[in-house]
C-alpha cells in the first residue's frame, strides 16, 4: 500500500473515531450509543492496524489485535448483557440538552485542537497531527459523562475516554508499547467490572440507576 | 458660704461644763478616754433622743472624752436604755459579752432600773439588772442630758 | 565538651529516659520516678543556663540529626538566661509532680500524661538552645504538641477541657505557622545558620525586615499570650494540671519573649520605631486587659492564667521600651529597659510557678477552682497558704516581693528621659500609668485571690474537707518560694548575668551598680536597698509586735460581733464575685457583664413571683469581638462548602472537566 | 551618726505627733460645729486605755487577723524612719517614693487581708471597697511620682526635696500646683477622709477603712489606729515637704534639727486644720462618684507630667 492511499485511510479513521464519539452524543437510545461504540472501536483499530501497517512491527499488529478484540468484541458485548437487564432504555432527562451537547462538543473539539498543537509539534509526523482527535475524544468523553443521569451514559462516557487515550497513545507515537497498552485495558476491564457490579447491585437494591435517585443516599 | 457666716454668727453653742457627781472605783483605770456602744432594749426611744442630745453640741459630751462608737469589740461603757424585751436579752449578753474586758454598764433612764411605766409588761422580761449586771443607774424618764453627761464625766475623770 | 554542652546533652538525655521510663514503669512508682528524672533535667538544664550566663558560650553542630538540615545548637548568654529560667521551673515541677500525679494511674499520673512531661521539659530546653531556623521551628512545634497533649491530660471527665484543648491547637498551630513563614522567609534572604543571618542582616531589605518581623510578632506574641492573642491562655492554663500549667505559665510563655527579643534585637539587629512602639502597645493592652478580666475572674486558675497575660504585658512593654531608647540613641537606658524585663521574666516565673503549685495543691485538696467554694482553708492548710500568700506577695508586687524589684526597674527606666522625643514624652507618661493601674488592680486582684480563696470560713463542704498536701508537692513549693525570696531579697546577684545578655544585644550594659545589697542607678541619686527593706518591714513587725504584747492581756477567742442575732454563717462572708463587684462596677463599660435575670411568676397572678434566676457572667471582650464573628464565618464558610459536594455523581465529573479545560485554556493562553 | 540621730528623732516625732494631728483635726472640727471641742491629746488617752485592753479575735481568723496591725505599723514605721520629713541627713538616705507608696499599699493589704479574715460580711465589705479605692489611687500617687522627679531626674525623695529647697522658683510651676492637687486628693483617699470615707461614721454600711477594723479591740484597736494616724501624718508632711520644703534640715547639725522639726510640726498641724475646715463643709460621696472624683485627681496628675515637660 502506498504512503499516500494509507494516510488517506487514516485521516478517514480519525474522522470516523471523532465522529462516532459526537455521535454518542447525540443519541439518547442506550442500544444506538453501544453501536457507535463498536464503531468507534473498529476506527481505533483500523488506526492501530494502518500504523503497525506503516511500521512493520509484529508487535503493533498484535496490540492492534488485542485492542480490537477488546474494543470490538468484549466490552460492547458486557455492555448489551448489563443492557438487557436493566429495562431503562433512554437517556430520559440529560442534564445538558442535545443541542448544547453538540455545541459544547465543538467547542472542546477546537480547545483539543489548541491544546495539542505543542503535543503535536513535538513528532511532526503524519499521524501525529491526527493526536488531537484523540484529545477531543477525550474531552467529549467527560463531557458525557459529566451531562448525563444514567449510571450506563456515564460508563460509555469513561470507555470513550479510553478510547481517546488509546487513539492519542497510537497517533502521537506510532505505535504503542504493548506493555503501556496492556496496562489501559486491564483498567479498563477493571472498570467495566466494577461498574457492572455496581449498576446490577443498584438495580437489585434501587431500581431504576438514575443517579439522581443517588442523591438522597447523601442527605 | 452661706454656712461660713452661720458658723461665724453661732459661735460656741456649748454650755458650761456640767459638774461631775460621784466617780466609779472600776472606771479609774480609763484614764479619761471613754467609748462608748449604745444598745436599745426596748425603750420608747425617749431615751435615745436625750442620750443624743447628751452628744449634741449643746451639751458636748465629748469635750470629757466620751466618744459613741460603732462595734463592742471598741467599746469600754454599754449604755441600756429601756426594759429589757425577751428578744433583746440574748442580743444585749451578746453584746455584753462581746466587750473586751474592763467593761461598764450604765442603765439609762427609769425603765432600765425597774422596768418604770412597763413594768409587767406583756413582753417585758425584767430590768436590765436581771440580764447583765450594771454598775450605774441614771434616775428620770427620761433623765435630762445633763445627768447622762454628768456621769459620763464621772466616768471619764476629765 | 565546655559544661555548657555537657550539661544540655545531659538534660535531654535525661528527658529521654524519663519518657521512656513514664511508659515502662508501674502505676505506683511511675510518678516517683519520673518526678525525680525531671527534676533531674531541670537541674542540668540550671546548670547549662548558669555555664552559658558565666561566658561559656557553645555551639554544636548535628548534620546527620534531621534529614534535611541537620540540627545546629548554639547557647549564648541570652538563651543561657531562659535555659536556667526553665531548668529551675522544671526542678520545682518534678519534685512537685511525684506528690502531685500520686501512686494513681488516672489523670496527671497516666501514662502518656507522665511521658509526655519530660519531652515537653526537653523541648522547652531545646528551644533557647537552638542555633539555626530549622531546629528552632522543631523545638517550637515539639513543644506545642506535647504541651497540647498535657492540656488534654483529663479529657475524659470535663467537657470543657475537650474546647480548650481545641482552642489550644487552634491557636498554637496558627501561631507556629506565622512563625514558620517568618523564619522560613529571614533563612531565605539570609540563610538558615543564625550567626548566617546576623552576618547578612544589615543588607536585607527594609521590606524583608519588616514583613519577617511582623509575622514573627504575631507567632510570639500568640505564644506569649498578649492580649489580642490571648483567648487560649486562660482556657489551656485553667483546664490543664496545675505542674503542666506551672511550666506553661512559669516557663513556656517566656519563649514567646525569648523569640521576640532574638529575632527583634539580635538576629534582625533592632528596627524602625514602630516595631518597638507596636511591642509596647501589646504589651500595654496585655496588662491593662489582663490584670482586668482577672481581677472579676471568680477561677483561681483563670485568674492566675490572665495575670500571666497581664505580666508579659509588663514584660513586653520593657522590652518595647528597650527597642524605642536604642533607636532614640539612649543606649544606657535601652539596657535598663532590657534589664528590668528580663529580671521580670525571672521574677515572674519565680511567683508565678509558686501560684500555680499552691493553687494545685489547694485544688487537689478541695476539687474545686471556683474562690466562691473555697474559704477556710487557712487553718486546713496552713502550709499551702502561707506559701500562695508568699507567691501572691511577689505577683502583686509589693515591696518585700520579687514582683516590686523589677517594677521598681521598669518605672525607673521609664522615669528618666533623655532629653525627650515627642514620641518618648507621650509614651513614658502613658506607660508608667498603664503600670501604675495595672499594679493597683493587680494588688486588689491577689488580695481577693488570697482572701476569698484561702482565708475565713469555707463556703462548701469540698473546702471544709481539705487536708493537707503531700510533702513532696510542700518542699516543691519552699523551694520555689526560697527562690522568689533570694530574687526579692539579692536581686544584684542577677545583674552581671543580664549585663552581659544586654551587652550581646548590641546594647551597653545597664548602669546599674551599688554592691551586693542596693541597686543604684549610676549617675543618678536613686537607690534602693530590697535587703534591708526586707529586714526592716520583718524586724519591726516583730519588734512591735512583742512590744505591743508585753503592755496588755492575753488574746480572748471570742465569737465575731454579729450585731447580736444569730451566728454568723459562711454564706454571709464576701466571695470573690462580691469581692470583685466594685472594680467590675468601674470598669463596666471595658468588661460589659452579661446580665440575665429570668423571673417565674405564680400561674394565677402575674404580681406573685415564684423564683426568680440571676446569672452574671463576665465574656472576654476581646474574644467576642474578634473571634466570635471569626468563627462564624468560618463556619458560613464552611457549610458553603458543603452545598459543593451535594454527592451528585457528575457535579463530581463536571468539576473535573472544567478544571481540565482551565488548565488546557492556560496552557494554550500563555 | 548624725544621720541614727535624725532618724531617731523624726520616728519620735512623727511618732508623738500623729496622734495629736488626728486630735487637731477632730478638736477644729468640733469647734467649728459650734461644740466646746475636744481635747487635742484625747488620742493619746484612747491609745494609752487601749493599749491596756486585751485583743481579742474571731474563732476561725488565722495568721492574718493577729499579724495585720503590727504590719501596717511596720510600714508606717519604716516610712517615717527613712523619708526626710525633718532632716535630709538620714542613715541610708532618704527613701525612694515609689518605695514609699509601695509600704503604703502594703498597710492597706495587710488590712485588707485581715478585713477578709474575719469571715464577717462588714469586714469583707470594708476590705472590697478598700482594694478598690487603692487600686484606682495607685496611678494617680505614681504619676505624681513621675511629675516630681522627672524635673530631678530622680525618684529619690531627698535629692527632690533639697532640690525644691535650694531654688524655691520651683515650686510655684502649674507643674507642681497641679501634682500638689492631685497629691491632695488621693491623701484624702489614702486616709479615708471625708469625701471618700467618714471615719466617724457609725453606719457600718457606709464604712470603707474602719469596717476592716471593727473586730479589732484592744491594743490591736490600738496599734490600728495609731498606724492610721501615722499615715495621715505621713502623707500630710510629704505634701508639706514636696511642695513647701522650707525649713526642713539639710545639714546634720541639733540647732538644724531642732528647726526642722519644728517647721515640720507647723506645717503639718497648719494643713490638718486646713484638711479639717475643709471636711466641714463637704460631704461624703457616694463609693461609685468615687472613682470620679480619683479620675479627675488621675487627670490632674497626667496633666502635671505634661506640664513638666512642655514647661520646665
Amino acid at each position: 500500500m502506498s504512503n499516500e492511499v494509507s494516510g488517506q485511510l487514516l485521516n478517514l479513521c480519525c474522522g470516523l473515531f471523532l465522529l462516532s464519539a459526537v455521535g454518542v452524543l447525540w443519541r439518547r437510545q442506550v442500544s444506538s450509543l453501544i453501536t457507535l461504540l463498536v464503531v468507534q472501536g473498529l476506527a481505533l483499530t483500523g488506526i492501530a492496524g494502518l500504523l503497525a501497517a506503516q511500521r512493520h512491527s509484529p508487535e503493533v499488529i498484535g496490540v492492534a489485535v488485542g485492542v480490537g478484540a477488546l474494543k470490538v468484541g468484549v466490552v460492547p458485548w458486557m455492555l448489551r448483557r448489563v443492557h438487557n437487564r436493566v429495562p431503562d432504555a433512554r437517556e430520559t432527562r440529560p442534564l445538558a440538552n442535545v443541542s448544547a451537547s453538540l455545541l459544547a462538543a465543538a467547542g472542546l473539539t477546537l480547545l483539543a485542537y489548541a491544546a495539542a498543537r505543542p503535543l503535536v509539534a513535538l513528532a511532526p509526523s503524519a499521524s501525529a497531527h491526527a493526536t488531537p482527535v484523540g484529545v477531543a475524544v477525550v474531552l467529549i468523553g467527560f463531557f458525557l459523562a459529566a451531562t448525563r443521569q444514567r449510571a450506563i451514559s456515564q460508563i460509555i462516557g469513561v470507555l470513550l475516554i479510553d478510547n481517546g487515550i488509546a487513539a492519542v497513545a497510537f497517533l502521537a507515537t506510532g505505535g504503542v508499547p504493548l506493555i503501556v497498552e496492556l496496562g489501559a485495558s486491564a483498567d479498563l476491564v477493571l472498570a467495566v467490572l466494577v461498574l457492572q457490579i455496581l449498576t446490577s447491585r443498584l438495580l437489585a437494591t434501587f431500581g431504576p440507576t438514575d443517579l439522581d435517585g443517588l442523591r438522597e443516599l447523601h442527605d | 458660704m452661706g454656712l461660713l457666716r452661720r458658723i461665724l454668727k453661732n459661735g460656741r453653742a456649748a454650755e458650761s461644763a456640767v459638774p461631775t457627781d460621784r466617780a466609779v472605783p472600776k472606771a479609774g483605770d480609763l484614764g479619761g478616754s471613754v467609748q462608748v456602744r449604745h444598745v436599745d432594749a426596748g425603750s420608747c426611744n425617749g431615751c435615745e433622743i436625750e442620750l443624743g442630745q447628751a452628744f449634741s453640741p449643746v451639751y458636748d459630751a465629748e469635750r470629757h472624752g466620751v466618744r459613741l462608737v460603732a462595734s463592742p469589740r471598741h467599746a469600754d461603757v454599754l449604755t441600756v436604755t429601756g426594759p429589757v424585751t425577751v428578744n433583746m436579752a440574748e442580743p444585749l449578753r451578746k453584746t455584753h459579752a462581746a466587750m473586751p474586758e474592763p467593761r461598764l454598764v450604765v442603765a439609762v433612764g427609769d425603765c432600765a432600773r425597774d422596768c418604770g411605766v412597763f413594768a409587767g409588761g406583756h413582753g417585758v422580761l425584767g430590768p436590765v439588772a436581771d440580764v447583765i449586771p450594771v454598775d450605774l443607774h441614771i434616775a428620770g424618764c427620761p433623765p435630762r442630758p445633763e445627768q447622762i453627761v454628768a456621769v459620763l464625766r464621772g466616768l471619764s475623770g476629765r | 565538651m565546655n559544661p555548657t554542652g555537657t550539661a544540655l546533652i545531659t538534660a535531654l538525655l535525661l528527658a529521654a529516659t524519663a519518657a521512656l521510663a513514664a511508659l515502662v514503669f508501674p502505676a505506683a512508682w511511675r510518678a516517683r520516678v519520673v518526678g525525680t528524672l525531671v527534676a533531674g533535667t531541670g537541674s542540668s538544664g540550671v546548670w547549662a543556663g548558669a555555664a552559658a550566663l558565666s561566658g561559656h558560650g557553645w555551639d554544636a553542630d548535628l548534620p546527620r540529626l534531621l534529614p534535611l538540615a541537620g540540627m545546629r545548637l548554639a547557647v549564648d548568654s541570652l538563651s543561657g538566661w531562659f535555659l536556667l529560667l526553665i531548668g529551675a521551673v522544671a526542678v520545682a515541677v518534678g519534685v512537685y509532680t511525684i506528690g502531685y500525679a500520686g501512686p494513681g494511674g488516672r489523670g496527671a499520673g497516666s501514662r502518656p500524661s507522665l511521658s509526655l512531661l519530660p519531652v515537653f521539659v526537653g523541648a522547652l530546653l531545646l528551644v533557647p538552645a537552638a542555633g539555626s531556623v530549622p531546629t528552632f521551628l522543631l523545638g517550637w512545634e515539639l513543644m506545642a504538641v506535647t504541651s497540647l497533649g498535657l492540656v488534654a491530660t483529663e479529657h475524659r471527665h470535663h467537657a470543657q477541657v475537650r474546647s480548650a484543648t481545641v482552642w489550644y491547637a487552634a491557636m498554637t498551630q496558627a501561631g507556629f505557622v506565622t512563625v514558620l513563614i517568618g523564619l522560613t522567609w529571614l533563612a531565605a534572604a539570609a540563610g538558615t545558620d543564625f550567626t548566617a543571618v546576623r552576618a547578612t542582616a544589615g543588607v536585607l531589605s527594609p521590606a524583608v525586615k519588616n514583613a519577617v518581623f511582623v509575622l514573627c510578632l504575631v507567632g510570639f506574641a500568640a505564644k506569649a499570650g498578649a492580649v489580642p492573642l490571648h483567648p487560649w491562655l486562660p482556657r489551656a492554663h485553667a483546664e490543664a494540671p496545675s505542674h503542666v500549667s506551672a511550666l506553661m505559665s512559669a516557663a513556656m510563655v517566656k519563649l514567646g519573649v525569648y523569640g521576640l527579643v532574638r529575632v527583634g534585637f539580635d538576629l534582625l539587629g533592632g528596627g524602625p520605631r514602630w516595631w518597638w512602639l507596636t511591642i509596647a502597645a501589646i504589651g500595654a493592652l496585655s496588662a491593662l486587659y489582663g490584670i482586668m478580666q482577672a481581677a472579676v475572674a471568680t477561677d483561681l486558675k483563670r485568674l492566675l492564667a490572665f495575670s500571666t497575660s497581664e505580666n508579659i504585658g509588663l514584660i513586653l512593654l520593657g522590652v518595647g521600651f528597650a527597642g524605642l531608647y536604642n533607636v532614640e540613641g539612649a543606649r544606657g537606658l535601652a539596657a535598663l529597659a532590657m534589664a528590668a524585663a528580663l529580671l521580670h521574666t525571672l521574677n515572674h516565673a519565680g511567683f508565678k510557678a509558686l501560684l500555680f503549685l499552691g493553687a494545685g495543691s489547694a485544688v487537689k485538696a478541695t476539687g474545686t477552682r471556683d474562690l466562691d467554694q473555697l474559704g477556710g482553708l487557712s487553718r486546713r492548710m496552713p502550709a499551702t497558704t502561707m506559701l500562695v500568700a508568699a507567691g501572691a506577695l511577689g505577683a502583686a508586687a509589693l515591696p518585700p516581693g520579687n514582683g516590686f524589684v523589677s517594677e521598681w526597674l521598669l518605672l525607673q527606666s521609664l522615669l528618666h528621659q533623655p532629653g525627650a522625643g515627642a514620641v518618648l514624652a507621650i509614651a513614658a507618661p502613658t506607660a508608667v500609668a498603664v503600670i501604675a493601674l495595672t499594679a493597683g488592680i493587680g494588688v486588689a486582684t491577689y488580695v481577693k485571690a488570697v482572701g476569698t480563696g484561702f482565708l475565713a470560713r469555707p463556703r462548701r463542704a469540698a473546702a471544709a474537707g481539705a487536708t493537707e498536701s503531700p510533702p513532696s508537692m510542700i518542699v516543691a513549693m519552699i523551694a520555689v518560694a526560697l527562690a522568689c525570696a533570694v530574687l526579692a531579697v539579692l536581686p544584684t546577684i542577677t545583674l552581671p548575668a543580664i549585663g552581659r545578655i544586654v551587652a550581646s544585644l548590641h546594647l551597653v550594659s545597664p548602669p546599674l551598680d551599688g554592691g551586693l545589697t542596693a541597686i543604684q542607678l549610676s549617675g543618678y541619686t536613686t537607690r534602693f536597698w530590697p535587703l534591708w527593706l526586707a529586714a526592716a518591714i520583718v524586724v519591726v513587725t516583730g519588734l512591735v509586735a512583742v512590744l505591743a504584747r508585753r503592755f496588755g492581756r492575753a488574746r480572748r477567742r471570742a465569737v465575731a460581733w454579729d450585731c447580736g442575732d444569730g451566728p454568723l454563717t459562711s454564706r454571709m462572708e464576701y466571695t470573690a464575685t462580691s469581692f470583685a463587684e466594685p472594680l467590675q462596677r468601674v470598669f463596666d463599660d471595658a468588661l460589659a457583664p452579661e446580665r440575665d435575670v429570668d423571673v417565674t411568676h405564680h400561674e394565677e397572678s402575674a404580681y406573685h413571683v415564684q423564683a426568680i434566676a440571676y446569672r452574671q457572667r463576665i465574656p472576654d471582650r476581646i474574644e467576642n469581638r474578634f473571634y466570635q464573628p471569626l468563627l462564624r464565618a468560618v463556619e458560613r464558610l464552611g457549610l458553603a462548602g458543603r452545598g459543593l459536594a451535594p454527592g451528585v455523581m457528575h457535579r463530581y465529573l463536571a468539576y473535573m472537566l472544567t478544571a481540565l479545560i482551565a488548565v488546557l485554556l492556560a496552557g494554550v493562553i500563555r | 551618726m548624725t544621720s541614727w540621730a535624725g532618724a531617731a528623732a523624726q520616728l519620735v516625732l512623727v511618732g508623738v505627733l500623729a496622734p495629736i494631728v488626728v486630735g487637731v483635726t477632730r478638736a477644729v472640727r468640733s469647734r467649728l460645729e459650734g461644740r466646746a471641742g475636744g481635747r487635742v491629746l484625747q488620742p493619746w488617752r484612747d491609745l494609752r486605755k487601749l493599749l491596756r485592753k486585751p485583743p481579742t479575735s474571731p474563732p476561725d481568723a488565722g495568721i492574718f487577723f493577729i499579724a495585720a496591725p503590727p504590719v501596717l505599723m511596720a510600714t508606717s514605721v519604716i516610712i517615717a524612719v527613712t523619708s526626710p520629713f525633718i532632716t535630709t541627713v538620714l542613715p541610708a538616705g532618704s527613701a525612694d517614693l515609689i518605695v514609699v507608696v509601695g509600704l503604703l499599699l502594703l498597710g492597706t493589704v495587710a488590712l485588707a487581708l485581715a478585713g477578709l479574715d474575719t469571715g464577717t460580711a462588714f469586714g469583707g465589705m470594708g476590705s472590697s471597697r478598700e482594694m478598690t479605692i487603692a487600686a484606682l489611687v495607685e496611678p494617680t500617687l505614681l504619676l505624681s511620682v513621675f511629675a516630681l522627679s522627672a524635673r530631678v531626674g530622680s525618684s529619690n525623695l531627698g535629692t527632690i526635696i533639697s532640690a525644691a529647697a535650694s531654688h524655691p522658683s520651683t515650686v510655684f510651676t502649674p507643674a507642681s500646683v497641679l501634682a500638689f492637687a492631685a497629691l491632695a486628693i488621693a491623701t484624702l483617699a489614702e486616709t479615708a477622709r471625708i469625701p471618700v470615707d467618714n471615719p466617724s461614721t457609725h453606719l457600718e454600711l457606709t464604712m470603707v477603712h474602719e469596717a476592716m477594723t471593727l473586730e479589732y479591740s484592744g491594743r490591736d484597736l490600738a496599734l490600728v489606729e495609731w498606724a492610721s494616724a501615722l499615715r495621715l501624718t505621713i502623707l500630710l508632711g510629704l505634701l508639706a515637704n514636696l511642695f513647701a520644703p522650707w525649713g526642713i534640715a539639710v545639714s546634720g547639725s541639733a540647732a538644724g534639727l531642732a528647726i526642722g522639726a519644728a517647721a515640720f510640726a507647723a506645717k503639718v498641724l497648719g494643713l490638718a486644720t486646713v484638711l479639717a475646715a475643709g471636711e466641714v463643709f463637704a460631704a461624703k460621696l457616694r463609693l461609685f462618684r468615687v472613682p470620679e472624683l480619683l479620675a479627675g485627681s488621675f487627670a490632674l496628675s497626667l496633666l502635671a507630667v505634661l506640664a513638666s515637660y512642655v514647661l520646665a
